[in-house]
């Protein structure tokens, strides 16, 4: 996949730029969650054929981290967002 | 000029003759040849021996699929085996060599395997070599290896450069025959950025061999009027001899272009290939069709030809095929090449027929008979046919036979991406989909076969695509056409064959063994192919994947649709490491970074060692010192006693700014930092989530709302990366920002007794332990106002210690100050050898010991982790059983009882006495180093309950080295326990 | 029918017309002591040893393709047992041992060859880390030597001594290291467990796992509904997939690794060699190919297929590692997808429901793995019971914080 | 030390200098080392607005002063070397909207120019230069090969790169590979 990502802020870019980081569906516990809540975050994943999102870093460009959203298996990109602002779709 | 070069006639320009030689024979051609027409020109049919069996081969195509004419071209580091004779552009001065065979191409010895075959088959390693067991690697194998392989490639390096692109476009155009050319012009006038790609050192596909008439006027005319538009056209670009090899996610073409591959004398400016990686909004893929061979005995006898390649040939560079030729068709093609063999004054002995009931309006000369080639016969040339006909047995004499069975649209590319080809009755062909999202297929690739319907196609192909990017101006530039071409039912092999009948050209696999495969379970189209490796070869099948289907289907008695075909992958064709590796080879292999006092360093004498991309100085050996170690001792005692200087400039440094920044830097650290107060430095911890312990550093105040964090070199860009995530991803609403200032700051720590008074000499401001105490951090004034820095008094080596950040740009200018300044003082500069052993004489970890898989316990810095703050990242985890079981590995000091004896860094720790076994192993060194302060090795390691084992007796075993050193356990701090130094 | 040189004689002289199916293509029978989900190496390893070392042979093993259309089909070939922790060493090299002997026990030429693999060092770090890992493997007694640069110059003197970026220091070396025919693997064991009375299925894909009063009582497949005493799971890539069948997460992503091979060569390369400083690992095939790989693409993939970037990083590490590749071609890259785990180490445990087993997270360093897994995987069900070498691969050790972590780089699989 | 001598050492002073690659006269490329005036990183504050009509304040006036590369992050660049107290003293203009990050040294400029500038330039970035796509004035933040930098289209065949003092060199030397078959000229020397 990917081999260009369209970056909203800085437009289509080749995947040489970004850092992947992974899963972005999980979210960070609460820090009293409770050791299952933690041992989940940090270590399972849903890892689902299908579509998947997940943080890129656009390291060599704006420096933003972005949130793809993409199929796995066919690797048709959905959307990708600001991770700070994951709502909107540019 | 041989008669096998017509006299008149071809796109050859007879004016410029070109020399190259063969096996070492002297030859000549013309531009405008292929090495393999200009082979066939000089006569000479028989160019290479098979994989296996070492079968003398001839030439059989005229393109990519070439699985035979394999020859090495190149001399010395420009050595390229199994180069396809096909597609390289002769020039002036090329050398070519038969390959896999010995001593030669016309007497090979390793032919004799063709009278083994029966023990040959299909798999036949999987059932022997086994007995005696260690026979596989002395004997066996070698052997195999031995005869593995086809060419031989050199080991010199290459002299020539390469390069890689990027290229944009709305529209790609893949292949400029008659469908890509008519796709092209119609962008191209609708304004559209086209490139038209192809992989031909001339653009114009099959039109470029065609002699009837498109649309009523010459083909010829055709193509080169639509060539002078195309050119004409600022907006589209026409690649030649360029193959696009990949298609991949994003609508992202990899094509390679070949720059000076049809030259003996290279440009040094310029490089030999180019890889472009096309962005393309669109893409048409008009790649064309495959002609299909016919399976049948002797099918490989040098003189058999694809009846397309001939008539290519014949067209494109003149040359006739041989004296008589027979046409073995099951599709029109072959009636089109005897028309133009026999209007070039040609005999054709015969055209034999598969078809029953093909309706034929021959009128040429040749006789036709309906029926079948049973066997080709000769031995390194063909001698005669032997035609089935009617249940009649005829032999026809011939050197040259053509043969079709059919074409197979070329589809490659457009199954990159997971697509899967299928089965048409009517086409009697795979065909992909006709449009995938960014690709559609267009002419003979989708299954199309007049030259009038391609063109149309291509042309109203590219109007629908152009719609979709928005240029609804478009207009087709050729007219709508019916498809007058007939599809024949596919003729898979020929019954009642003498010999062989090759599928697999290159790799030997015939008929048999594609049998045997389904007979022991591996019929399965994927099965088969590993099994027999029919596909596996160089052409990757491209000949013989659909005859192998075929019989497959036959065999297990199945539609081809049920047997499906082999995965498509890249590389079209292959594809070399050099073009792939572009200009970064070499020193190039990677950028270099350099400190801005690197020519300092260098000017002082460093020795430089790689760390990462940057050169740090090592060591400054001084006139007189003949190993590494007299320079690091004597600098370590020097810092010790007097002072030393040594650029830390490559640590990460990070300015963070927001109102929320020390909240931020609270929650990334497991350390307190909320209340670091202005002008203060504090060492601070980062983990992972995990708990482990990511990397350390210090962080100062330089304001309420400003921080300068340091990180290691090494962990300097995912530092960053990670505080952006956890700022942007995790808590978007603090107000906290960052800016790598790494290449800002000439960052020189200056250590040692001496190093306060030297300093002085340069800051404005008073440092005196008051008035600027330890973990002091600020900006201080440089020279009498002179420049602006900023001073930090922590201490790595554990002497009294500085590091002043100044301005990359006057880094040199404060070096060679405070060189100046200390010269009285015995200043000297030390490199990050030194460094590393004042470190470990005081038990400062590294990364060495920061390893990925401990947390801050291991190291002794248990009580560095907030207990109070609410969260900060890795607290969680912290508390698993693993993490606090008291069976860690964790931090000690390890010293030889014999200081005369010594250990290395990555031996292992074992009780004393113990035997060696993973179940004694107690931990490993993790650092060491000679300590001319103490006259001894030392070393840190993480030992299992480490704290506690002070004093006690192990080995450090070193089985690699043959050491094993009696060692005692200790304090991780040898030197200055007290911190007297420190703050002296 | 045995395989041997004289079979082959044999049934050359008569046209070769005798040989039989290497296994059966069985229907499937409505119940089986043990179903196997997924004809990898794996679980073709588990079904033969299920029945040659533990006696159970009313098993099955059911691929949704064909075997070895997973991993054992598309890796680089690579075996070797230079692992650093205790966890993994005695593990692999349990799994050498069976290499070792493998041909002769189940009568299959898989092509074992230890030919060696060297491991480039090019800094004192790298150098200092090798020696903690050849230690360990020789404190297990595990072959291992340390070579300087003028050793590996003297083996292997294409490499780039000259001009290279990051200079070569030396290599750790394990002779007994070695690559093995992969395809093979899995036909050998496909066939040693099919004369066993194992049933291979093959086009049978698991859709669903059918569970009564907790327990598992067969899998729904393609091929209908396959009754089971117990099931094991060994369907690397897709064990999240098959997992997710009965609401059970785990520490695995998917992710894609690609693999090369050049066009035929004469003998260039004869051992396996993996570049320090770079992805890039090298080894000739005994057809004359260069097979290669380097780094997996990084980001979650079901797809058998990668990324161009990640092409051209390999080529650039291999031209940086032996520049006279520049003018060798590649033929063809291919893509597999690995489950990657979150320290880099398998899982080989009983799960929540007590007849269901896991057998996952090899990453891209299963196959070496094969035997050994099959071994341990086979003793774990038949026994009901952890082979105990395979004792540290336990589903729980990150609950616990007993990570088996040798790259240190913790929970985030695209950097193991 | 009152005899000091604040030297400044350009990152490019030992760069090569002269002309490379193919003799032709006409298409070559031109390179040149920029003077190291002041380069300041602006970073907005969280929640600060629109900062478009501001930022330009703290810059000298020249044209193409103020270089977005992306969310709340500009540099702006002038040819004059500004001392840290000057630039402290600009801060005041921002509001406490955005920061300043100083990287007077720790970036580069590089110009580059020629009628193939284009063409050179897409050796090492993806970034679709074509002007109808990437205007003058227009900036962005991209890989050249393996170096990230900057890269701002100035005029219809110049751009500058900005870049990290540390790689200055060695993408320098990069760029001549890139332009030699057009012919580089290439000047350090200010
Ligand atoms: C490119 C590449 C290179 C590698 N190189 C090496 C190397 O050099 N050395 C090394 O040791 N390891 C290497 N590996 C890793 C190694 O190949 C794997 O770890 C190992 O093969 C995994 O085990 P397996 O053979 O059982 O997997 P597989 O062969 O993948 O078997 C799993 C099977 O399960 C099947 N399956 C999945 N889901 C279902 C279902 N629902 N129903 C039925 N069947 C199902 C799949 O079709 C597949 O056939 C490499 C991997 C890759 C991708
Ligand atoms: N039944 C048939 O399909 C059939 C039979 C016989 C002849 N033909 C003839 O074939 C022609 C078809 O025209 P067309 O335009 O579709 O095909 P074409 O064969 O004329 O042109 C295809 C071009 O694509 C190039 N090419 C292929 N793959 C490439 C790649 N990966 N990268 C770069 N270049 C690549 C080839 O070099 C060639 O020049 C017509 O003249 C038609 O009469 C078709
Ligand atoms: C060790 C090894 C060697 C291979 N050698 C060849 C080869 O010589 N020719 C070839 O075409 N493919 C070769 N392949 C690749 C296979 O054709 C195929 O691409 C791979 O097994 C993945 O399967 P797939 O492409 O069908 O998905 C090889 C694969 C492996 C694992
Ligand atoms: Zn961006």
């Amino acid at each position: 996949m990917a081999s260009l990502i369209a970056c909203p802020h800085c437009g289509p870019r080749p995947k040489e730029e970004f850092t992947v980081k992974g899963d972005a569906a999980i979210v960070r516990p609460a820090p009293d969650a409770g050791e299952d809540a933690w041992y989940a975050y940090v270590y399972l994943r849903d890892n689902p054929r299908g579509r998947h999102k997940e943080y890129w870093h656009h390291t060599s460009g704006c420096r933003r981290w972005l949130v793809v959203e993409r199929d796995t298996m066919t690797h048709i990109v959905y959307a990708i967002t600001d991770a700070s602002a994951p709502g909107e779709t540019a | 000029m041989s008669s096998y070069r017509l006299p008149k006639g071809g796109r050859i320009d007879r004016a410029k003759p070109l020399d190259f030689t063969f096996d070492g024979k002297p030859m000549q051609g013309f531009a405008g040849d292929t090495l393999a027409s200009a082979l066939l020109a000089n006569g000479r049919q028989l160019v290479g021996r098979s994989f296996k069996y070492h079968r003398p081969r001839g030439i059989l195509t005229a393109g990519a699929a070439e699985p035979n004419a394999l020859v090495t071209i190149g001399e010395g580091g420009r050595t390229e085996a199994n180069t396809r004779a096909t597609l390289v552009e002769l020039y002036r001065g090329l050398t070519a060599k038969s390959q896999n065979r010995w001593p030669s191409v016309d007497f090979d010895l390793g032919a004799v395997n063709s009278l083994l075959s029966p023990f040959l088959g299909a798999g036949f390693y999987y059932k022997t070599f086994m007995w005696p067991a260690a026979f596989w690697e002395k004997v066996y194998e070698p052997i195999i290896r031995k005869a593995a392989g086809l060419g031989r490639a050199t080991y010199q390096p290459d002299p020539d450069t390469y390069e890689k692109c990027w290229a944009h476009c709305d529209l790609l155009v893949i292949g400029a025959g008659p469908a890509g050319l008519a796709a092209a012009l119609t962008a191209g006038r609708a304004g559209a950025r086209v490139i038209l790609a192809d992989e031909g050192f001339e653009p114009g596909g099959s039109l470029l061999s065609e002699t009837a008439p498109v649309g009523g006027k010459s083909a010829t005319d055709l193509l080169t009027k639509t060539l002078a538009e195309l050119a004409d056209l600022p907006n589209v670009r026409i690649f030649s001899r360029t193959t696009v090899f990949g298609w991949y996610d994003g609508n992202v073409f990899g094509a390679v272009e070949s720059v000076q591959k049809n030259t003996a004398t290279v440009d040094p400016n310029r490089p030999v290939e180019r890889i472009w990686r096309i962005a393309a909004r669109e893409a048409i893929l008009a790649s064309g069709a495959e002609e299909r061979p016919l399976v049948f005995g002797g099918n490989d006898i040098p003189g058999v030809m694809m009846a397309g390649a001939m008539r290519s040939y014949l067209n494109r560079q003149a040359i006739a095929p041989g004296k008589s030729t027979v046409l073995f068709t099951n599709d029109a093609s072959g009636y089109a090449t005897a028309a133009d063999l026999e209007a070039a004054g040609l005999d054709v002995a015969a055209i034999v027929d598969s078809r029953p009931d093909a309706a034929r309006t021959w009128s040429g000369k040749a006789r036709i008979l309906a029926g079948t080639v049973v066997d080709a016969n000769g031995g390194k040339n063909l001698k005669d046919v032997t035609v089935l006909n009617n249940g009649r047995t005829e032999t026809i004499e011939a050197d040259a036979l053509g043969m079709s069975g059919g074409w197979s649209p070329i589809i490659h590319l457009a199954c990159h991406r997971g697509a899967k080809p299928v089965w048409s009755d009517a086409k009697a062909a795979f065909l992909a989909p006709e449009k995938q999202e960014g690709l559609t297929i267009a002419g003979a690739a989708a299954g199309i076969g007049s030259v009038e319907a391609c063109l149309a196609d291509g042309a109203g192909k590219a109007v629908s695509v152009l719609q979709t990017l928005g240029f609804s101006n478009a207009t087709a530039a050729f007219a709508a056409a019916a498809d007058t071409a007939t599809i024949s039912k596919p003729l898979w092999r020929i019954h009642g064959s003498k010999g062989k009948a090759f599928v697999d050209y290159q790799n030997d696999v015939h008929l048999k063994d594609l049998g045997l495969a389904v007979n022991e379970g591996y019929g399965h189209v994927e099965l088969a192919k590993r099994y027999t490796t029919n596909g596996m070869a160089t052409d990757q099948g491209k000949l013989s994947n659909i005859n192998a289907i075929g019989i497959l289907a036959e065999a297990r008695k199945v539609s081809p649709a049920d047997v499906g075909t082999t995965t498509f992958r890249p590389f079209y064709t292959p594809l070399s490491f050099g073009a792939l590796t572009g200009a970064s080879k070499g020193k190039h292999f990677q950028p270099v970074r350099k400190s801005p006092l690197h020519d300092w360093a260098k000017k002082n004498g460093a020795v430089f060692v790689e760390t990462g991309l940057w050169y740090r100085s090592s060591w400054f050996p001084k006139s007189g010192e003949t190993t590494w170690r007299e320079s690091v001792d004597r600098e370590v005692l020097n810092v010790r006693k007097n002072a030393g200087i040594c650029d830390v400039s490559t640590l990460g440094k990070i300015e963070i700014f927001g109102k929320d920044a020390a909240e931020f830097l609270n929650r990334v650290y497991c350390n307190a930092f909320l209340k670091l107060p202005v002008s203060k430095a504090r060492y601070g911890l980062m983990l992972r989530e995990d708990g482990m312990i990511y990397d350390d550093g210090t962080t100062s105040r330089l304001s309420e709302t400003h921080f300068f964090m340091t990180t290691t070199t090494a962990y300097a860009a995912g530092v960053m990366n990670h505080l952006e995530f956890c700022a942007q991803a995790l808590w978007p609403d603090l107000d906290v920002q960052f800016s790598s200032s790494t290449d800002q700051w000439a960052q020189i720590a200056v250590a040692g007794p001496k190093s306060r008074l030297i300093l002085q000499t340069l800051v404005d401001e008073d440092i005196s332990d008051a008035a600027f105490p330890f973990l002091g951090a600020k900006e201080v004034s440089l020279c009498g106002g002179k420049l602006t820095g900023r001073l930090f008094r922590i201490s790595f080596s554990g002497e009294l210690a500085y590091e002043l950040a100044v301005p990359a740009g006057y880094g040199e200018a404060v070096a060679d100050a405070i060189m100046e300044a200390g010269a009285p003082h015995g200043i000297c500069p030390y490199g990050v050898e030194a460094l590393g052993v004042m470190r470990i004489e005081k038990g400062h970890v590294t990364h060495s010991e920061i390893n990925g898989t401990v947390i801050p316990s291991d190291l002794g810095f248990a009580k560095m982790v907030s207990t109070t703050k609410p969260d900060f990242i890795g607290k969680a985890m912290l508390s698993r059983e693993g993490m606090t079981a008291d069976d860690r590995l964790s931090l000690v000091g390890v010293k030889p009882l014999d200081p005369a004896t010594t250990f290395k860094t990555g031996s292992h720790i074992l009780s004393d006495g113990a035997v060696p076994s993973l179940d004694n192993d107690q931990g490993y060194v993790s650092s060491s180093c000679y300590s001319p302060n103490l006259g001894s090795t030392i070393g840190l390691a993480l030992v299992k309950h480490g704290p506690t084992r002070h004093g006690e007796h192990v080995t450090v075993w070193n089985d690699l080295k043959n050491e094993y050193t009696k060692a005692v356990l200790c304090s991780p701090v040898f030197f200055d326990p007290e911190n007297g130094k420190l703050h002296g | 029918m045995r395989y041997s040189a004289f079979s082959v004689f044999l049934n050359a002289l008569r046209g070769n017309k005798g040989w039989r199916p290497a296994w059966r293509s069985p229907v499937p029978k409505n119940h089986y002591d043990v179903v196997i989900i997924g004809g990898g190496g794996h679980g073709l390893a588990t079904a033969y040893y299920l029945a040659k070392e533990f006696g159970v042979t009313n098993v099955a093993v059911l691929e949704k393709g064909y075997i070895g259309s997973g991993n054992v089909g598309r890796n680089t070939t690579i075996i070797r047992s230079n692992y650093l922790l205790q966890g993994n060493n005695p593990f692999y090299e349990l799994s050498m041992k069976l290499w070792e002997g493998l041909e002769q026990d189940f009568n299959f030429n898989a092509m074992v060859s230890q030919r060696g693999v060297l491991n480039l060092y090019h800094s004192d770090a790298q150098r200092d880390a090798y020696t903690r890992r050849g230690n360990a493997m020789r404190l297990h007694g595990v072959d291992a030597d340390l070579l300087d640069r003028n050793a590996v110059r003297q083996m292997l003197p294409f490499l780039d001594f000259d001009n290279a970026r990051f200079p070569i220091q030396g290599a750790l070396m394990q002779k007994r290291g070695g690559t093995v025919r992969h395809d093979a693997v899995a036909w050998g064991y496909a066939r040693g467990a099919d004369m066993r009375g194992v049933d291979i299925i093959q086009n049978c894909e698991v859709t669903g796992i059918r569970r009564e009063n907790g327990r598992v009582v067969g899998v729904e497949t393609s091929q209908g509904f396959i009754g089971c005493g117990k099931l094991a799971l060994a369907a690397a890539g897709n064990s999240t997939t098959v997992a997710d069948m009965v609401d059970m997460k785990l520490p695995i992503e998917s992710h894609v690794l690609q693999a090369f091979v050049s066009e035929g060569l004469k003998p260039f390369i004869d051992n396996v060699v993996t570049f320090g400083a770079g992805h890039f690992y090298v080894s000739q095939s005994d057809k004359g190919g260069l097979v290669f790989g380097g780094d997996i693409d990084g980001y979650n993939s079901y797809a058998q297929r990668g990324n161009l970037a990640t092409v051209e990083h390999v080529a650039e590490a291999g031209v940086a590692m032996i520049p006279a590749l520049s003018r060798v071609r590649v033929l063809r890259s291919w893509g597999g997808v690995m489950d990657m785990s979150m320290d880099g180490s398998p899982i080989i445990d009983r799960t929540h429901i007590d007849n269901l087993y896991l057998n996952a997270g090899w990453c891209y360093g299963g196959f070496k793995a094969t035997p050994a897994s099959g071994f341990c995987y086979a003793h774990l069900i038949a026994r009901n019971e952890p082979h105990e070498t395979g004792r540290a691969f336990r589903l729980d050790r990150f609950a616990r914080g007993r990570m088996i972590d040798e790259k240190g780089v913790g929970s985030q699989p695209n950097l193991h | 030390m009152a005899d000091f001598a604040l030297l400044h050492r350009p990152a490019l002073a030992n760069a090569k200098s002269g002309s490379f690659g193919a003799p032709s006269s006409n298409g070559r490329i031109t390179m040149t080392a920029l003077p190291e005036g002041h380069v300041l990183h602006v970073l907005a504050t969280r929640g600060s607005g629109d900062l478009t009509g501001l930022i330009p304040r703290i810059g000298d006036g020249s044209t193409y002063a103020v270089r977005p590369y992306g969310p709340g992050q500009w540099f702006v660049i002038g040819d004059a070397p500004l001392s840290a107290a000057e630039i402290f003293g600009k801060t005041p203009v921002l509001d406490g909207k955005a920061s300043i990050s100083d990287q007077g040294h720790g970036r580069v400029r590089i110009g580059i120019s020629g009628t193939p500038v284009e063409a050179v330039l897409a050796k090492g970035t993806a970034v679709d230069l074509a002007v109808s796509n990437f205007p003058v004035g227009h900036s962005a933040m991209t890989l050249i090969g393996h170096i990230s930098a900057l890269i701002s289209r100035t005029g219809p065949e110049s751009f500058e790169l900005l870049v990290l003092r540390g790689f200055a060199e060695s993408l320098w030397d990069e760029l001549i590979e890139m332009g030699l078959e057009f012919g580089v000229d290439a000047k350090t020397a200010r």
